[in-house]
């Protein structure tokens, strides 16, 4: 998406679908979403609740679907190689291998009733052959890369001994303990406080960099976004409506919805009772969705088109948007 | 070992009440003992002495602490009928009953579990569906009727396994598991029932947790996921379960014991009850609630034991 | 402006098992003045809705006085506490939980005024239809359905209604936005702000979210472990932190803005203590930069630094 | 996508399912019931009448289900036994839940000293084996259908109290009652109007399935001599007389045990769909 950098994405997903059946329809979550994802590089996935962005990122990788009723469809090329054409052992170790992934809330991302060393071991063994010795040791190091004070200690200690922020950097552990390429971050610091989030985004970061890892971070907050995010792609009711560089999106945004977000956002730099700029209605329902744009019943610079036809994403060199009324490149937003 | 002293004590204190509310039961309601030993053709003047004799004319309270007392020091006193030791009536017929207890949990466990890890591979599948039928139509059976299904399919119709009967271990142990393997099944087919369900649907639930989405993520092959990771978590309402359904398990013991004529704990009681020999039904009824009353301990122990969660929270204040 | 609420001392403990109490709000003193919203910021742990619901006598705080409107809550009971509780509304986090799901709309609306003594049904379909109104909901399309019919952003608003009916002059909005969709948040702060004017409302405003208290709030006070931190107006406290704690928060906050970079917290590494174990002396001691051994043996208190500003700190960053 | 051409008969097969799963059971349940409420205008040979040269005669024109031991129409005893099963079945739970309900409630709404209580309460009488207790129960009493009733009733009274206790602690906790607090509702209008309605479902599902309970350990205490009297008919006691002959005529055995498996196992079905239909989790979706 940032241009040809040498020797082509490291992931790239070509039309991704998910939908899931239910009482009153198909639902569909996830409807032809592409993106390209340069190694080293961050891409920010920014959506509200509903949006599709965690269902499709944990589709890219196999683990929506099975009993859930999901249908997946679409393309997911890790480098050049299609993860929807493997087996079930072959996409295991691809997972194992080649990527970690960090969930939004740490007290149900662990297992509660091992111990936290063998939790971090336990990929070492089965992917990189450690023995048991061995895998202990390393997931005392890592624990210690992760700012985890006394890690001897606290490989031997089960989750619920820990506090959140901690428990969130066991699970950084977890995930880059077998050297991933691709580094999944779905809201990882939603379900901590402001303070706690700071330290778990740094470190973040710094493991990405260090390890020169693509990271794909998803969050709701643009504030998260902004500060951390090479790339961004906005979603909107299961579609990519808006994908620009960080800077592009929130200098210039071209698609109302991005627009709208960012005006109605409550900021630190203005004064008090500064009257917010309301969207109005609610996101639309998935299972009942109709013709048209998905934003239109909400969006101001609606026109008739908007309510029939579907826009698709139109690329404008390396930026895409969805939208027919599209705003002019260059408008910002923040005063 | 704060938590430890006070669950010591509550156990305590249940004890007291249950023991106190079978006394209760067994000496309130009408029927008197002189009278029943006696025969109704008795004098007045021989119930009255009987009565001195057996201690009837004092108070009841005084009575229970007296029971009470000679209860803790495994004395339960004698049978009105034949004299016999309560204590000893009972140790005689405890291996019985336990024996027919543990083969039948074995066989629901056995039963159960390997149902519900392979029910919860394909939820919804061929396996589940017919696993969870076949529970549904045993949990519709009463122990009773399947005991005498048993014996008319294998006894009567095939003429496999005696229909009722005991052998003692120390006589043949091949005639010994001939005469319990029925009975256990009656009991073990009804119990696995509610084992699996319960488990199925912890299992189901675990499954839907983010650590488990994590442990896929690692590249672990699915049954390792499901044994390592799923099963221990899933496992602490069926513990519960299984300590809860012990319960049901004496119940059901009673009837089977009855049905295939089984020399345990159950037929005593049950003769006690039909002969009005009340002495005999205080002592085996206290006895099978103090027992329900400790094994439900234990499994509260055992609990703590598996679980680190509950084992941080009770034993560090 | 003179008080409407004034909280002096009060103490919140409850137990948590195996016979431990956590202290969650500890000498808490402050004022809410007449028609104004006052912001009450605090992380998880800091016992910021545990003072809320103390206020409110649900259920009575361990010490300390609550004086509201002329009367000591704490020392009412029943039927008379029964007679302030009207004027004095509360408005949850989770506005899906703190609606009936078996009740209709208009009933849930309508209860307040029933428990409140207005026998006339007509009279009570009218005030339910005037305060739909007024929060933006068509009482025609509302007045039979049930809650789970509803969006979390309409929920909040039938909850609103609910608050309202009783025309209150204090209304407790515990984390009012925090479990709404982002594109929603706006709606409801504007509807807030909206409905304090056309009612005369003072607002309690709880959030741990540092943008949205500034844009409703007049003066703002900062609660950490139990304890408040730092009470001042919002423009002096925004512009001038005073205390450590408030300071790092708002360093801490992510500006949606790539080019404001991002604050340095100079917070100590670690994660807050627990409540259940509060640190002696001042309780952000573990993780602020400029604690030295003062600050782990007397416990810093809320004192007057300037006109308006309050800070709990030995070492404040101004004055 | 290529699902969202099946999706629909999915939809449509499911409710058909639905359908037959309810019709079969809840038209099993009705038979029942209305052959046992009608009874005595059927036209029924007297459940007690003895006519030993016809014993133990198979099912035929004459005697539809047969003869038992004592040469009695079965038909005609597994009629009145279901009323005796009905009847034990439906008011013993009743009995429990009236007095389980309101202890439950209470000590799930006003916690401290009454819950204390209440647990104790249900703790001692959890700590006898159900069976045994209900057997020491109609052992001392004395056997009679009332008797046995109140027994059962009783022994229904701590799981009662368990499930109302559980669903009222998930309710009271919940901001809507707070909210109601903030008004200032009164305690009673709070427990009638907020949480008794939201308690009443999960109880409803809970009371049906305790009949079959019910109806089961009614006919294990007649199957062992300690229900209903001789010669009222019930399942249970029929079970037992038909055992001594199970070499010989085992109908007399099998016919009775077969009424009361499909009885309590309609009966599961239907509490079971009740259950998910009150199912907070489900009936969310």
């Amino acid at each position: 998406m940032s241009g040809a950098v040498s020797g082509g994405p490291l992931l790239s997903v070509r039309d991704a679908r998910v939908g899931f059946g239910t009482v009153r329809g198909l639902l569909r979550a996830v409807d032809g979403v592409s993106f390209d994802l340069q190694a080293g590089r961050t891409l920010g996935v920014v959506g509200e609740s509903g949006s599709g962005k965690s269902v499709l990122v944990r589709s890219l990788i196999g683990l929506v679907g099975g009993g859930s009723g999901a249908v997946v469809g679409g393309q997911v090329l890790l480098e050049g190689q299609d993860l929807r054409g493997l087996s079930a052992a072959g996409l295991r170790e691809v997972l194992g291998r080649d990527i970690g992934i960090v969930f939004q809330d740490p007290m149900t991302s662990l297992n509660p009733v091992m111990k936290i060393g063998r939790q971090i071991g336990e990929g070492l063994q089965l992917n990189r052959g450690l023995d048991g010795a061995a895998a202990a040791r390393r997931a005392v190091e890592l624990l210690a890369e992760v700012g985890i004070p006394e890690p001897e200690r606290r490989a031997v200690q089960y989750p619920h001994e820990l506090s959140g922020g901690m428990r969130q950097r066991v699970a950084i552990a977890i995930a880059i303990a077998c050297e991933p390429k691709l580094l999944i971050a779905d809201e990882p610091t939603t379900a901590l406080d402001v303070t706690v989030q700071r330290q778990i985004l740094d470190l973040l970061q710094r493991e990405q960099r260090q390890r020169g890892m693509a990271m794909i971070l998803i969050t709701h907050d643009l504030g998260v976004a902004a500060g951390r995010a090479d790339d961004i792609m906005v979603m909107y009711a299961g579609r990519a409506v808006e994908m620009a560089t960080t800077r592009e999106i929130f200098r210039g945004p071209r698609m109302p919805y991005t627009e709208a977000l960012l005006r109605s956002l409550p900021r630190l730099s203005d004064v008090a009772h500064t009257r917010l700029s309301a969207i109005p209605g609610r996101p639309p329902d998935l299972a009942r969705r109709g013709m048209g744009c998905a934003f239109a019943p909400r969006c101001t610079y609606r026109s008739d088109r908007c309510e029939t036809e579907e826009p698709a994403l139109t690329r404008d060199g390396a930026r895409g948007f969805a939208c027919f009324n599209p705003l002019a490149a260059g408008s910002r937003v923040v005063a | 070992m704060h938590w430890l002293a006070r669950q010591v004590l509550r156990l305590a204190v249940v004890l007291l009440c249950v023991t106190l509310l079978t006394y209760l039961i067994v000496n309130i309601l009408p029927g008197d003992v002189a009278i029943v030993i006696l025969g109704s053709l008795a004098t007045p003047q021989d119930i009255a002495g009987l009565r001195a004799d057996l201690g009837l004319d004092r108070p009841m309270l005084v009575r229970y602490f007296d029971w009470l007392g000679s209860a803790l020091s495994g004395d339960l006193g004698r049978s009105y009928r034949n004299g016999e030791p309560v204590a000893q009536a009972i140790a005689d017929r405890l291996p019985v009953s336990l024996q027919l207890m543990v083969m039948a949990q074995i066989i629901a466990l056995g039963i159960a579990v390997p149902a519900a890890l392979l029910s919860v591979r394909r939820p919804g599948g061929l396996f589940d569906r017919m696993s969870a039928s076949a529970a549904f139509g045993f949990l519709a059976t009463p122990n009773f009727m399947l005991g005498i299904v048993l014996i008319y399919l294998f006894s009567v119709t095939l003429d496999l396994l005696p229909a009722t009967g005991f052998t003692p271990m120390s006589e043949s142990l091949w005639g010994n598991f001939e005469s319990m393997i029925l009975p256990s099944l009656t009991l073990g087919l009804i119990e696995w029932t509610v084992l699996m369900r319960v488990l199925r649907s912890d299992l189901l639930t675990t499954l839907k947790e983010d650590f488990i989405l994590l442990a896929r993520a690692k590249g672990l092959p699915p049954w390792r996921v499901l044994l390592l990771h799923a099963l221990r978590p899933s496992s602490f309402t069926l513990i519960t379960v299984l300590g809860l359904n012990i319960g049901g398990l004496i119940g059901g013991a009673v009837i089977v014991e009855q049905i295939f004529a089984l020399p345990g704990v159950g037929r005593l009681l049950l003769g006690g009850i039909f002969n009005r020999d009340l002495i005999l039904v205080q002592g085996t009824v206290s006895f099978i609630a103090a027992g329900f009353v400790l094994i439900n301990f234990l499994v509260d122990m055992l609990y703590a034991v598996l679980d680190p969660r509950v084992r941080y929270v009770r034993f560090r204040s | 402006m003179t008080d409407l609420l004034r909280i002096t001392d009060l103490n919140v403990e409850y137990p948590v098992g195996g016979g431990r109490h956590v202290h969650a709000v500890s000498d808490v003193t402050l004022a809410v003045r007449h028609g104004e919203t006052l912001g009450l910021v605090g992380e998880s742990g800091s016992g910021k809705s545990s003072l809320a619901r103390a206020l409110l006598q649900l259920p009575p705080p361990q010490r300390g006085s609550v004086l509201f409107d002329g009367n000591e809550l704490t020392q009412m009971r029943g039927e008379a506490l029964r007679a302030v509780r009207p004027r004095l509304q509360m408005i949850f986090q989770d506005p899906i939980a703190s609606l009936n799901p078996r009740r209709r709309v208009a009933e849930i609306v309508a209860e307040p005024l029933i428990v409140s003594g207005v026998r006339d049904p007509a009279e009570r379909t009218r005030r339910v239809r005037a305060v739909m109104e007024a929060v933006g909901l068509d009482p025609d399309v509302v007045w039979a359905r049930r809650p789970h019919e509803f969006s979390g952003g309409q929920c909040q608003r039938i909850a609103i209604a609910r608050a309202l009916v009783l025309e209150p002059k204090l209304i407790v909005c515990d984390e009012p936005v925090s479990a709404l969709d982002v594109s929603i948040r706006a709606q409801i702060l504007n509807l807030l702000e909206d409905m304090k004017a056309r009612f005369g409302l003072t607002l309690l405003f709880i959030a741990h979210d540092l943008a949205v208290v500034k844009s409703v709030s007049d003066r703002v006070a900062v609660m950490y472990l139990g304890k408040l931190c730092e009470v001042a107006d919002s423009a002096s406290l925004f512009a001038t932190p005073a205390h450590p704690y408030t300071a790092a928060l708002m360093a801490a906050i992510p500006e949606p803005d790539p080019d404001v970079p991002l604050g340095d917290t100079k917070l100590k590494p670690g994660d807050p203590p627990s409540p259940l174990d509060p640190p002696s002396g001042c309780r952000f001691r573990t993780r602020c930069p400029h604690a030295v051994d003062r600050c782990a043996a007397e416990v810093p208190p809320l004192r007057e630094i300037a006109a308006g500003r309050e800070v709990a700190c030995h070492f404040p960053l101004i004055g | 996508m290529s699902a969202s051409a099946a999706e629909p008969t999915v939809g449509v097969r499911r409710r058909r399912h639905l359908s037959w799963a309810l019709a079969l059971p809840l038209g099993w349940v009705l038979l029942v019931a209305i052959l046992a409420i009608t009874a005595d205008w059927l036209g029924l040979p007297d459940p007690a009448a003895q006519e030993l040269i016809q014993r133990r005669k198979p099912p035929s024109t004459e005697y539809l289900l047969g003869t038992d031991n004592l040469g009695r129409d079965m038909l005609s005893r597994i009629i009145y036994g279901a009323r005796t099963s009905l009847i034990v079945g439906i008011c013993a739970p009743f009995l429990g839940f009236l007095i389980g309900g309101a202890i439950g409630i209470s000590a799930g709404y006003f916690r401290g000293k009454i819950d204390l209580l209440a647990v104790g309460f249900i703790d001692v009488l959890l700590a006898f084996p159900a069976l045994v207790l209900a057997l020491t129960f109609t052992a001392y009493l004395g056997q009679s259908l009332f008797n046995v009733t109140l027994a059962l009733g009783i022994l229904s009274i701590p799981a009662a109290a368990r499930v109302s206790r559980a669903n009222t602690l998930a309710w009271a906790n919940r901001d809507f009652v707070l909210a109601a607090r903030t008004i200032g509702a009164s305690n009673w209008r709070i427990l009638t109007r907020e949480i008794l309605p939201n308690v009443l479902p999960a109880m409803f599902a809970f009371w049906l399935v305790a009949i079959s309970v019910i109806i089961v350990a009614e006919g294990a205490l007649s199957f062992l001599g300690l229900g209903i009297p001789a010669p009222q008919p019930s399942w249970g006691g029929m079970i037992a007389d038909g055992r001594e002959a199970l070499d010989v005529a085992p109908h007399t055995a099998l016919i009775p045990a077969a009424v009361m498996f499909l009885t309590v196992l309609s009966l599961n079905f239907l509490g079971d769909m009740v259950r998910n239909l009150v199912d907070p989790r489900r009936s969310a979706l």
